[in-house]
């Protein structure tokens, strides 16, 4: 706790002591070179940001400054639109919740504005973050996107109740087959709860009309305060009786789901699980808005994704590295490059905290081949576009957020450092006055700025326990590795 | 039933008195030594030992004379067997037990052994177990008549990781850890998967220094060993256990077999054994075995290295080793190569090849008499004559 | 490193069988021309055609006409694919150990496509073209088995997706069993789980009944209320009128009518086990105890419809007059290599198989759930060895399982309309000798 | 299959070993890189390293010598060091190896074409390393670079962790006789070094190997490996260094080296550095404690004159390579040309197999790495692997 509150201080100090830009509202960014991801990049750039949004994006001599708007910036540095994060489960106090089906939850109740992974975020230059449950419910809860700055989650949020988490990963407990079956059967119950409903309507509706003949009163029918389902693959008839209000709260939110008011992000652990989440959704009718959070194992069922035609963001490992039992022989892939091949929509994200600099992961697949732009729109653009906010960020344009990221250098090289971020027009970070950014490089150490241990740093215990669990899976080997090598150690 | 087939008769003429301990078979078809098999053969016995086989000989009219419709074989050998002696094979007290004997372990009277009989093996190898670096001497004895071939057949040595940082507490390491272990074929990994003991050694390179120390200390079985006199089964499994074990073999120049190693079909592995005076006592093939390992039999028989199969312990029938073979054919080796897998190579690779596992003038008189081909797993057995005598089904029934 | 290169050099006698995209077009029509067709066991015809279409066996006879550019495959004896009743081949393993699972629980659901094919590879070579696939292996309820054919498509080839609820009393889980009382107890708990199924079901008829009378009686309550509205409007004014004059409160009269019955709440698994106890599919339990078996036949007795098998049922043969009396089939594992699990270990009493058949019981031999598939032929082999008739072993593995598990139409035998999954040897399929030239699934060649 | 990058492993025929690889730049360590220059590879040894050139038979955007990683960590795991007694110096790493496990091949798709095994930390003393490529034959005779290259020891938790006084367990376990703290260790070290120097208990002829070896160390025949991961482990080593006149001393996984400058410096020490990690924290497994170690403390040492070399501590897996590593490196603000001599010159050096391995030089085995771009960032990747002329990662296979 003692840590956290040292990291709230902390924070504060790192939302920059208001500009006079934020009470003007307006900003303007000068770099060498701006990435727009809107077309090509521009050499000696200048972006004004008004009120939060971009006003213009372009050549320094054609963008014209407004005379009270403050400048940062300069020659040396490179503008990159604020990365996305398309979906993490860190920065809450706990990411799961350990029953089955849990769909009245909602990740606000536990996210932890101070969370050590928000600050990180800046460092790393994310300004949109997607924050969902962990994936140890069959269903669980829902979530929403924030921005990583602000002391309280209203100050963060972006979209409150967004997105509802569904998993066809076994959880802690159990198989495939009972997984399937629990998922399965939480929405075959809702429909049973409905229908439940609706019969009880119309019994009492007939109980209230034989009571007044009975007792000689003319019966005042009441309206329908109920209103249909639609745009589904099954329907319950005579929902429209139901009173909107008289829905329990733990059903509401899943048939919400159906309705169509959440994206669902579904966990696929293997591509096994692909194919069971793509019959869930096609099943449930929400096949269209549907995300597959995959790791790197489910490139195998690209086809299927391919032709489901969902786009999906990539949570494990960029290279897959399986080995043969057999033969001993290893197979490498590099997964997005498949996922592109099968001209799949994907977004780069990465619970391995070694690998979670989107910079680094767009790096890694340019090393592999991918175009620069394709490589960047990976943790920019698509990701965007996946939470629905593709006109919102993801790109330098004008009318979009102004969230721009100011890069001593090319972000991709080892000398490229997010200097500053701004957010929606204010300066949220600044490398120069990161403390904790110059005890990771330097290793000098303030007082009480030491970083908070996992736990504290909200991360989801289920991925930890993952990682551990399977040493095959490119990533997060060398820790898996580690983390073995001590155990059995500590077994000594 | 077996009966059916038997016909017991004697040949016209002024009956004879029938010598002692002499007998004719007449088959079918007679397999000898080498693969040969003599069609319509007569096998003459005389005092437990093969006097001759011939071709199309007409029986002699005054000695006792079996007929048989099927195919007369000699015996099959079970290796590495624990047939009725169970746990008491492996003694994790000391690592090194150079004077242990398998044979004390040796109950002729074990329903076990009767079961080994019944399946057409004449012989068993019981070995100390994989669980120490010297286990002990192995003996070949004989599945009716309680008799000991030998109680020195072998030196029994191990290189495996079970025999490695052993407890010397009550042992929480399964008889034949080695072959569990192995699973699936002794993965690149799985001579990582071990205990914390806390006898010494703990280490290959503990292991081989341990090794060294007693073999230069030089009496007993180890000098006998080291002479050529007395054979070793080295237990290895992971193909870097076997080529270390390949590698201590020709340092001391011990000759006799690897046990165990799965993949010996891998190429570096075949060459290191065509290089050395060493077999390979493969299996038993349980369920789930991989095709590399199954293999492994047609690739040794190729390279022209002896190999043979193990009988494993008492939780499988002696069936088992037939079906080893079986599986071992499926999986493309030469009918010949893995019958000689059967009988004269597991004989040689038992260190008694000189008197068991063929039919030829002068071995032993263990043999068996099938339905059929007895690679052919429909083919039953009718009989079973060991050192010249019925012992299955017992006389009288 | 060069070794493991060389290792993953393809082996000549492993034939590859990637699914050839022609694949299709290949599997239009095959000829099959063998001396000895085996129809099914013990029914044969020599030098006889046999022509599959689309996947399917469409004409059997001694000299069809071979149609023009159909791939003629040639072989000395051909019989049908074999079944193996008692396998996990192509499951996902954490499911196969999965003790969680209840009745409703699916196998097919844990078929996993991807898992390295090797395997099914293998199966497929050994002549397993189907096979029965369960979950929870050793579970008391172990859920829906599937019956699936051999596939290393990425889709899984799906026969009867609930091809049996299976369970087991008495087995050691996590290498020891419990004691007598347990394993009892365990009959018993199974058994009661089945009692449930069928009160659930019996609930539901009842509900249905009580729920036509209650309605009919409302409706019948309706209409006399229809009829006497006026009155009871003329009444109730005139109440209200006393009322008011007496300075009285007036209040409505107290309706009373028959609550409507409670609809029983939908339980999968108590589904699961009614559609067992109604014999919509058959109940495959392991058990190998004399004692097990005993009190598993009594407590069962009382379910008509029950279509009950024993599977392992080490100790079945003093039971084998009940066994064919009340036509329960029988899956062994007849093999000799012996397992973890002690309960298992006297079943390999290989004659077994053989003393069962000729008592009359209808035997069917499995590899006993494990990766024992490839190896079902010798298993068969190995009974005939030890006193089954070849004819019987055969219907062993194939057209008996097909029978047990409702496929008789599809596979197991060789007839126009069954599935066409049909195999080549140069020898009699159950010597161990003879090797399988040509395996057919699903009228496509697959090897070689 | 177009996506599946690895393994691409080209059985060698004759005439195969012989290739001319033409690169953008070629970095040839021991000297300045050269602008599109060429190395020439005949019967497995660099024929040539020049300018221009022609008649490329393979082209790339850099080449380099193969990396070197003395912490690969390829080992049979506790099988592979004598733990009946806390020091064994005589026994050799390479009679624990497994030259067929599936990480050597790994190592090599990584770029690792030579390496250092040794065995597992789990005594103070654990035996004798030796030098070996990740490639070829898995046979000793095949691989081998230097049978004897250095003494294995290490200081800290490890080696005495799981030791303890009789409780509860069978009084005859040799692990009741070993040191349980970081003084006990350091007690078993000066021992050792002490009765050596004595010639104590050499009637034993274990004890006389042990310490025929350790003379071998003090005479500076063989350079002592040690781990030390904390900065007292750091410490001790380098006092014991100093108090027994030991010349040569590696320390391995020196996470918190960096706070010694001054030791460091004066003890002319060498340094091999474990992985760096995101918030730059080891946690150490055997004590509830974690040591830190920060992005520019490769940078730190090159400053110093601290030979050091970096390691990816069984990191051939996808996650942490040691190119990675480099570039971690790189990013804490070591210039490319010190970052490419701490995978390849300098960890040859300090076990002395230069001659061999570690740079470009005609003569020297021909271990290349081809990359797509400039080496050692994190927007290229190793693309190709020479292994002694061998092609065993084929560039020209998408």
């Amino acid at each position: 706790m003692k840590r956290l509150l040292a990291t709230a201080l902390l924070l504060a100090s790192l939302v920059a002591a208001p500009l006079p830009a934020q009470q003007s509202g307006r900003l303007v960014i000068e770099a060498g070179r701006i990435v727009t991801q809107a077309g090509p990049d521009i050499e000696n750039g200048r972006i004004v940001i008004d009120g939060g949004r971009i006003t213009a994006v372009g050549k320094a001599e054609e963008v014209e400054k407004p005379w009270d708007a403050t400048v940062i910036g300069g020659k040396e540095f490179v503008a990159v639109p604020g990365f996305v994060e398309a979906h993490t489960s860190q920065g809450m106090d706990r990411a799961n919740e350990n029953i089955d089906v849990a769909p009245f939850l909602d990740i606000r109740d536990s996210i932890d504005p101070v969370a050590y992974f928000f600050e990180d975020c800046l460092r790393l230059g994310i300004t949109t973050v997607n924050v969902q449950q962990g994936a140890n419910c069959v269903v669980g809860g829902r979530g929403m996107v924030v921005r990583p700055v602000g002391m309280t989650v209203e100050e963060m949020a972006v979209r409150p109740l967004f997105g509802l988490k569904l998993s066809t990963r076994p959880k802690g407990g159990k198989s495939r087959a009972t997984q399937m079956q629990a998922l399965r059967f939480a929405f075959e119950d809702l429909k049973l709860y409905l229908e439940g409903l609706v019969e009880k309507e119309r019994d009492d509706a007939g109980y209230a009309k034989r009571e007044a003949l009975f007792q000689g009163r003319d019966l005042e029918a009441e309206a329908a305060q109920g209103r249909a389902m639609s745009g589904n693959a099954w329907k319950v008839d005579g929902l429209e009786l139901v009173p909107r209000g008289a829905l329990d709260e733990r059903y509401a939110p899943l048939l919400e789901l159906l309705e169509g008011r959440y994206t669902a992000f579904v966990h696929c652990g293997d591509p096994l699980d692909v194919v069971h989440a793509l019959e869930v959704v096609r099943a449930q009718g929400i096949l269209a808005r549907t995300v597959l959070v995959i790791e790197s194992d489910c490139w195998k069922a690209a086809d299927r994704i391919a032709e489901a035609g969902v786009p999906v963001i990539l949570e494990g490992g960029l290279l897959d590295v399986q080995r043969d039992p057999i033969t001993g022989e290893e197979v490498e892939t590099f997964v997005p490059r498949v996922l592109q091949e099968k001209g799949i929509r994907f977004a780069l994200s990465s619970e391995d905290p070694n690998t979670r600099a989107p910079a680094y992961q767009a790096a890694l697949a340019v090393a592999y081949g991918m175009e620069r732009t394709a490589a960047l729109d990976a943790v920019t653009r698509v990701p965007a576009e996946i939470l629905g906010l593709g006109d919102e960020v993801g790109s330098l344009e004008r009318g979009k957020l102004g969230n721009v990221l100011l890069c001593s250098g090319d972000p991709l090289s080892v000398a490229g450092w997010v200097e500053h971020v701004v957010i929606e027009g204010r300066l949220v970070y600044e490398r120069a006055k990161d403390v904790r950014n110059k005890h990771l490089l330097e290793g000098v150490q303030p007082l009480g700025t030491a970083p908070p241990t996992s736990a504290e740093a909200g991360e989801d215990p289920e991925h930890e326990h993952e990682k551990k669990a399977d040493e095959d899976k490119g990533g997060s080997e060398k820790d898996a590795g580690d983390e073995q090598k001590e155990k059995e150690d500590g077994g000594r | 039933m077996s009966l059916a087939l038997l016909a017991l008769a004697l040949a016209g003429g002024e009956p004879s008195a029938p010598r002692e301990g002499v007998l004719q078979i007449q088959a079918a078809e007679i397999w000898t030594s080498g693969g040969e098999r003599i069609q319509d053969g007569l096998l003459l016995v005389e005092d437990g030992r093969v006097r001759a086989v011939s071709k199309g000989k007409q029986p002699d009219p005054g000695l006792p004379l079996v007929r048989h419709a099927g195919v007369v074989t000699a015996g099959l050998i079970g290796l590495r067997s624990q047939a009725g002696a169970g746990g008491e094979l492996q003694d994790d007290t000391r690592s090194v037990l150079p004077e242990a004997h398998a044979v004390h372990a040796f109950d002729p009277s074990h329903p076990d052994v009767a079961r080994a009989l019944a399946a057409g093996i004449t012989a068993l190898e019981l070995a100390p177990g994989p669980g120490n670096v010297v286990g002990g001497l192995a003996c070949v004895v004989k599945t009716s008549g309680g008799r000991v071939l030998t109680s020195e057949a072998s030196l029994a040595l191990s290189l495996t990781s079970a025999a490695l940082g052993r407890s010397t507490g009550p042992s929480f390491f399964v008889f034949g850890a080695g072959e569990a272990q192995a699973q699936p074929d002794g993965g690149p990994e799985s001579s990582e998967r071990t205990p914390r003991g806390n006898r010494e050694p703990t280490s290959y390179a503990g292991a081989l220094a341990l090794l060294r120390r007693s073999f230069a200390a030089g009496e007993g079985p180890f000098a006998r060993a080291r002479r050529g006199d007395l054979a070793v089964t080295i237990e290895a499994w992971d193909r870097h256990e076997v080529l270390r074990a390949v590698e201590l073999a020709r340092e001391l120049g011990l000759a006799g077999a690897v046990r165990g190693a799965p993949l010996a079909g891998d190429p570096a592995l075949v060459q290191a054994l065509k290089e050395s005076k060493l077999g390979v006592i493969v299996g038993p093939y349980s369920s789930g075995q991989t095709r590399p390992s199954l293999e492994s039999v047609k690739t040794l028989a190729a390279a022209g290295i002896p190999v043979a199969f193990a009988l494993g312990d008492p939780a499988r029938s002696p069936q088992g080793l037939r079906l080893s073979a079986a599986r071992a054919l499926r999986a493309g080796a030469p009918a010949a190569a893995v019958w000689k897998a059967l009988t004269e190579d597991a004989a040689k690779l038992a260190g008694v090849g000189a008197s068991l596992g063929t039919l030829a003038a002068g071995r032993e008189a263990d043999f068996v008499l099938w339905s059929g081909d007895p690679l052919d797993l429909q083919s039953r057995v009718a009989a079973v004559y060991v050192d010249g005598r019925r012992a299955w089904p017992a006389q009288g029934h | 490193m060069l070794a493991g290169l060389l290792l993953s050099l393809p082996t000549p006698t492993l034939p590859s069988l990637q699914a050839q995209s022609s694949g299709a077009a290949d599997s239009e029509r095959i000829a099959i021309r063998a001396e000895r067709l085996i129809l099914r066991p013990g029914q044969e015809l020599t030098k006889a055609t046999l022509l599959l279409e689309r996947g399917v066996v469409v004409r059997v006879g001694q000299d069809l006409p071979i149609p023009e550019g159909v791939r003629v495959v040639e072989g000395a004896v051909a019989c049908a694919g074999f079944v193996d009743p008692w396998s996990s081949l192509g499951l996902d393993p954490d499911s196969v150990g999965d003790l969680g699972a209840s009745a409703a629980t699916r196998s097919i659901d844990a078929l996993d496509p991807w898992l390295v094919p090797a395997e099914r590879r293998e199966a497929l070579l050994a002549g397993v073209t189907s096979a029965r696939v369960q979950i929870a292996r050793g579970a008391l309820i172990a859920g829906i088995g599937a019956l699936v054919q051999t596939s290393e498509r990425s889709e899984p080839q799906i026969v009867r997706e609930d091809a049996c609820l299976a369970g087991s009393v008495g087995v050691s889980r996590g290498g020891r069993a419990g004691d007598i009382f347990d394993r009892a107890g365990e009959v018993d708990r199974l058994v009661g789980a089945l009692e449930k199924g069928k009160r659930y079901r019996e609930s539901q008829v009842d509900f249905r009944k009580e729920l036509e009378t209650w309605t009919k009686a409302i409706a019948e309550k309706l209409a006399e209320l229809e009829k006497d509205f006026k009155k009871a409007k003329k009444d109730r004014e005139k109440d209200e009128k006393d009322a008011k004059e007496k300075g009285k409160e007036f209040k409505d009269k107290k309706y009373k009518e028959d609550k409507k019955p409670r609809r029983p709440r939908f339980d999968p698994d108590d589904e699961a086990l009614a559609r067992a106890v109604d014999g919509e599919l058959p109940l495959v339990v392991e058990v190998h105890r004399a004692s097990e078996i005993r009190r598993l036949l009594d407590r069962t007795a009382g379910f008509e419809r029950l279509r009950l098998v024993l599977a392992g049922a080490t100790e079945a043969l003093a039971f084998a007059e009940e066994l064919v009396e009340r036509r329960i089939p029988v899956i062994l594992w007849p093999t000799p290599m012996g397992t973890s699990r002690p309960d298992e270990y006297e079943a390999h009493d290989l004659s077994l198989a053989g003393a069962l058949a000729r008592e009359g019981v209808q035997v069917l031999i499995g590899s006993g759930g494990g990766g024992d598939a490839q190896e079902l032929r010798l298993l068969a082999a190995l009974a005939v060895g030890h006193g089954m008739e070849p004819a019987a072993a055969l219907a062993a593995i194939t057209s008996a399982p097909a029978a047990v598990f409702d496929a008789r139409d599809r596979l197991g035998t060789l007839e126009p309309g069954r599935s066409g999954d049909v195999l080549v040897f140069d020898g009699d399929p159950l010597d161990t000798r003879a090797t399988l030239r040509a395996v057919v699934s699903r009228g496509e060649v697959v090897f070689p | 299959m177009l996506l599946l990058l690895a393994p691409l492993l080209v059985t060698p025929s004759p005439g195969d070993d012989d290739w001319t690889i033409q690169a953008a730049t070629v970095h040839t360590v021991s000297g300045a890189p050269i602008e599109n220059g060429f190395v020439r590879v005949q019967g497995g040894k660099i024929a040539a390293v020049g300018k221009g050139g022609g008649g490329a038979t393979l082209e790339c955007a850099a080449v380099t010598p193969g990396l070197i990683d003395l912490a690969l960590g390829i080992d049979t795991g506790p099988l592979s060091v004598e733990q009946s007694s806390e020091t064994a110096a005589r026994l050799r790493a390479s009679e624990g190896l497994d030259l067929f496990s599936y990480r050597w091949e790994r190592a090599l798709r990584s770029g690792i074409t030579t390496a250092l095994a040794q065995p597992a930390d789990y005594d103070v003393i654990g035996g004798l390393g030796l030098v070996l490529k990740t490639g070829g034959a898995p046979t000793l005779a095949a691989r081998l670079v230097k049978p004897e290259a250095c003494l294995r020891g290490a200081f800290g938790a490890q080696p005495s962790n799981g030791n303890s006084i009789p409780r509860f367990q069978e009084p005859q376990s040799f692990y009741f006789r070993r040191p349980t703290t970081r003084m006990g260790v350091e007690w078993v070290f000066r021992k050792a070094f002490h009765d050596t120097l004595q010639g104590q208990g050499e009637d034993d002829p274990a004890t006389a190997a042990d310490h025929a070896v350790l003379r071998r160390v003090l005479a500076g025949e063989l350079p002592l490996v040690v781990q030390a991961k904390a900065t007292q482990d750091v410490r001790t080593a380098i006092y014991l260094k100093e108090e027994f006149g030991i010349p040569r001393m590696v320390l391995d996984h020196a996470i918190e080296a960096w706070r010694e400058p001054e030791l460091l410096k004066r003890s002319g020490v060498a340094v091999i550095l474990p992985p760096f990690t995101a918030d730059g924290r080891h946690a150490d497994g055997f004590v509830n404690d974690s040591y830190f170690l920060p992005l520019d403390a490769a940078r730190k040492l090159h400053e110093w004159g601290v030979p050091f070399a970096l390691s990816a501590h069984e990191g051939a897996g996808a996650g942490a390579r040691l190119a990675d590593q480099a570039a971690a490196a790189q990013r804490g603000g070591l210039p490319l040309a010190a970052a490419l001599e701490a995978v390849t010159l300098t960890p040859a050096r300090l076990l002395g197999v230069e001659a061999r391995v570690g740079s470009l030089e005609a003569g020297k085995d021909a271990d290349l790495v081809l990359w797509n771009g400039p080496p050692l960032q994190p927007t290229s990747r190793i693309i190709g692997v020479l292994l002694q002329g061998r092609l065993v990662l084929d560039p020209r296979s998408k």
